[in-house]
């Protein structure tokens, strides 16, 4: 049992007491980046303030305990996440782009020959297209997109040709733009079945459910630290123990090295194999505290909570602006989490986005770094409203009132 | 501070509503696209460009109320003009466009041959919308490459 | 006019309140990471709590504010180290290693062929080797070291010979392991005679001295904020304009793109073509703390100061302590900087930390990621010492004295 | 409060300062070498290994005291035992060596077997210094190598 309570988390949350051209702020961008809470921005003063020293390689006692933060650090994110061996599977990269550039030229490329290919789809982050982009430059595989139905939903009618020569299924469990949730375990059941691994980009789920890599039965899971209540310049690559020990090593440098002579180097083993160079070691304190807030909060109460906001935010945007907002996405709110690409007719994304900024409103317009999904309907940008596990009642009113004024101003 | 009404002047939002000089030219001397990555506003310029005068324009494309509006101004102002007179149009509103670090006022920028270029001066409030600068030099900046073109061709 | 004062500095530095085993702490471990002053923690705190937002995309307001601190960091970096386009030549990797991986992997993938050579030297950090040999290895190219003298210093007798078919000589500054200084501008100016270009590894040197790019005239130079006062997660990689419009992408995702098709991708111009993904935002808020600070110091004013901190360091531990200790680097304290790796006879470099650490004194015991450096002198390991702004006298006074009781307890 | 006294006893000091075993055996029956890449201890361990016995041990390579005068002491404790018996010493080494996250002393751990051992009990102070536990286990972690080589011999 938590007592989750939004207002408490607002409480928590410096920035949400700020000020945007006098009118308190309304914070709807959360699926581009999370406002972190005092916890966090503390747990990184603490750092700085009492034990800041470079990890590894150190005796002394702030090198120690530098050192017990961000592996205790690694091990609170690993058990976080469900992983059956926490210690020693999870890697810190700078952010969830980078973990699926890992994956790309480590796993990919080691794993992956002209002819194989890897399958994406339609609704995908570029960070989970582009590297694929660059594997197919270099290696010549073959990417794959799963298409997207007019019910914004993944389209796998033909399973099995969409499978056929499938090493690895790389998909999003949310959708950035859609907020549509895709069924992760059945689709990681459906790439083991066809002999296939399966990644999941779950940067838009483990801020907001429960996450457990072992119920999905995932092979490798990536995310990042800014999108779950925790610092920027943090990410996070997971994969199987037994897999991250078969990955030969990425970016080279410090750390992440047995032995260098001037004629070669051994590569050190375990999830530092991956971590070249000094971490980020203030950011993993951070995103302990955000584990820790999170798991205070309890991810159930937070998923529960931002159901009954989706249902009231899809309610009253249908109802509200004299039927003039789109949202872009499923229908139904079992289907979706609380992201609204909002399409107003007649304003230009960018233009809603403004006249919403002089209400206090934040929300993102653009191409969501999708531009596939958004070619495939038809798309040039969305408005996107995203919620988070401070965002109140108070908040989508606010967002009704300076859309119905947006409408009006363009008459 | 800045306001909306510093960006959404009415005759902004009329020319947004009802774009002059829309459409494609069948044989146009240059056709070039342009293209603004941040937002996703595309903009393609035909003219027609004979001795030494941009006899027409045409414009196609999409994008923001402030790139619509600043295309369609910038296509009033420069039809029909000589070539040597649309530079300096060009030139006095991407000046018009600089940021003043200092925080003169923009409205202050407004040089009276800008007065006189007609609506186009409506657009001086952007500048206190520094992300919103790209918008409205989207056009300009491809009609610049498009007298290139049209040069070269 | 500065008016510097390591003690005014000291007091800036929350972490130098600590005790360590009921003593104060003395840091002297400056060169694995610095401690960062009160200026740069606020300021990353002041991000967190009243600007966060993800950067670039955005027109609300905070968005615009994260968006100019980060873009206001870049074009401050790189005025602090004299970049003749400040703007537009400054790329943030997480550190110094991701630095000198996206010199190897962009520019020098495009630029190296195989049996092309990249001249590094025998004092390299792992960062400026590593990344080397896995080129060597996917392309054949050639890893040359300039060798080291018995007097620690490069030994460049045969320079016609060492620069033959090299396209880049890439060396530090500084070393961090025998604080040798290197002659920048005349080895520049060396590569570019042989028709080389020259990266140079900063990461001892920005921190601790006047850094001007142009002056040196180098091609590419790399650096991390936690060595110059900053945060954790933030690298800098600097190279001239031209060069930089001529590298092809590194990390593939979100933001550093133009257009991103179901067919394919076109990258974006400028220096976001290097940061894909979600970019340490309060880290580059740190980091432009951290220059405005080391500004106000006076970065000749510091070079002054510690350059006295030195010759004081080499005396006592040369007259000190029975002549059982050896400083292993330059005799000469205007050849080197305050980084002292230390070899205490009959007591391993492991042992000295971990007594050293009962005095509260903190050094770092290893091959500190130069382990060709090591092997050349014969070494396993070293104890290192090393000095920053804050480093006082007293402080050199409490390392003797441990070391005393170091060799003591050994006998 | 773990003082440097729990960690360099003078029996250690002893064993670091006048290693046993030092030296390598011509024949051994397995030849194996440890690495510590975080402080760069290397060692080489040589046994010879006859009918279930582990009749000769010797050790070569350098490092810090902690892990010179564990393999040091392992050697004299090890040495002419039947390999039943090494095995049992290794696991108890081990198990002195884990640390309890409850806090509990790790001297209380020093079971009475182990004391028997001999001079063994006078490392258990390493557990309280966490990153060198490392330094004290590399000898007893290629000791259980080169038993399992000396089988494939
Ligand atoms: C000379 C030198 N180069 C490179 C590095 C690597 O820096 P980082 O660990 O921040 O990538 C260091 C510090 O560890 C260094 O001293
Ligand atoms: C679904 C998804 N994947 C990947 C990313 C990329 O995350 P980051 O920018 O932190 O690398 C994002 C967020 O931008 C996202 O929403």
């Amino acid at each position: 049992m938590t007592s989750f309570d939004p207002r408490r988390v607002r409480i928590d949350t410096p920035l949400l007491t700020r000020e945007i051209h006098g009118r308190p702020i309304t914070y709807l961008d959360s699926a581009s980046s999370t406002l972190p809470p005092r916890a966090v921005i503390e747990a990184m003063d603490r750092y700085y303030t009492g034990h800041h020293a470079n990890v590894h390689r150190g005796v002394y006692q702030t090198a120690n305990e530098a050192t017990e933060i961000y592996e205790g650090a690694r091990a609170e994110v690993g058990r976080f996440i469900g992983a059956p061996d926490p210690e020693n599977e999870v890697v810190f990269t700078k952010n969830t782009t980078e973990a699926f550039n890992l994956l790309a030229r480590s796993w990919g490329a080691a794993n992956l020959r002209a002819g194989d290919v890897v399958l994406v789809t339609e609704m995908e982050h570029h960070a989970n297209i582009v590297p694929w982009f660059q594997l197919r430059e270099e290696r010549g595989i073959e990417v794959r997109f799963v298409p997207l139905g007019d019910d914004f939903r993944l389209d796998l009618k033909d399973l099995d040709r969409l499978f056929e020569g499938v090493k690895l299924f790389s998909f999003t469990a949310i959708s950035n733009v859609l907020g549509t949730r895709n069924p992760v375990a059945a689709l990681v059941r459906a790439a083991h079945d066809h002999g296939a691994l399966a990644a999941v980009d779950a940067a838009q789920a483990v801020g907001h459910q429960r996450t457990d890599v072992r119920a999905w039965d995932a092979d490798f899971v990536c995310f990042s630290a800014h999108k779950m209540l925790g610092p920027t310049g943090l990410g996070v690559f997971w994969t199987r123990a037994a897999i991250l020990a078969s990955m030969p090593p990425f970016l080279g440098g410090g750390g992440m090295i047995a032995d260098v002579r001037t004629d070669g180097f051994v590569p050190a083993s375990g999830p530092t194999r991956f971590e070249a160079g000094t971490p980020p070691i203030a950011e993993a304190a951070g995103l302990r505290a955000a584990v820790r807030y999170l798991t205070g909060l309890g991810l159930d109460a937070v998923a529960e909570y931002e159901h009954a906001l989706t249902v009231t935010a899809l309610d009253l945007l249908a109802e509200s602006v004299d039927g003039r907002v789109r949202v872009i996405g499923p229908r139904e709110a079992t289907e979706r989490t609380g992201v609204f690409s909002l399409d107003v007719e007649g304003v230009h994304p960018h233009d809603v986005a403004q006249v919403l900024d002089e209400y206090g409103v934040c929300v993102r317009p653009g191409h969501h770094c999708a531009k596939p999904l958004m070619r495939r309907y038809g798309l040039a940008a969305t408005a996107r409203a995203s919620l988070g596990p401070y965002t109140l009642r108070g908040d989508l009113d606010v967002l009704v009132e300076a859309l119905q004024a947006t409408v009006k101003l363009f008459g | 501070m800045a306001g909306l009404d510093d960006l959404y002047r009415e005759i902004i939002l009329d020319h947004y509503r009802s774009p002059r000089n829309r459409g494609e030219l069948d044989h146009p001397t240059a056709r070039t696209e342009g293209f603004n990555p941040l937002c996703g506003d595309e903009l393609v310029v035909y003219l027609v460009v004979r001795d030494g005068v941009l006899e027409d324009i045409k414009l196609t494309g999409h994008g923001c109320s402030i790139s619509q509006a600043s295309s369609s101004m910038m296509s009033a102002a420069v039809k029909g003009k000589p070539l040597s007179d649309v530079r300096q149009i060009i030139d006095r509103f991407k000046s018009m466009m600089t940021v003043h670090e200092d925080g003169t006022d923009p409205e202050a920028a407004v040089t009276p041959d800008l007065r006189t270029d007609g609506e186009l001066a409506a657009l001086a409030g952007v500048v206190k919308f520094p992300v919103r600068i790209k918008c409205a030099t989207l056009a300009w900046n491809t009609l610049t490459q498009a007298i290139d073109d049209a040069a070269r061709a």
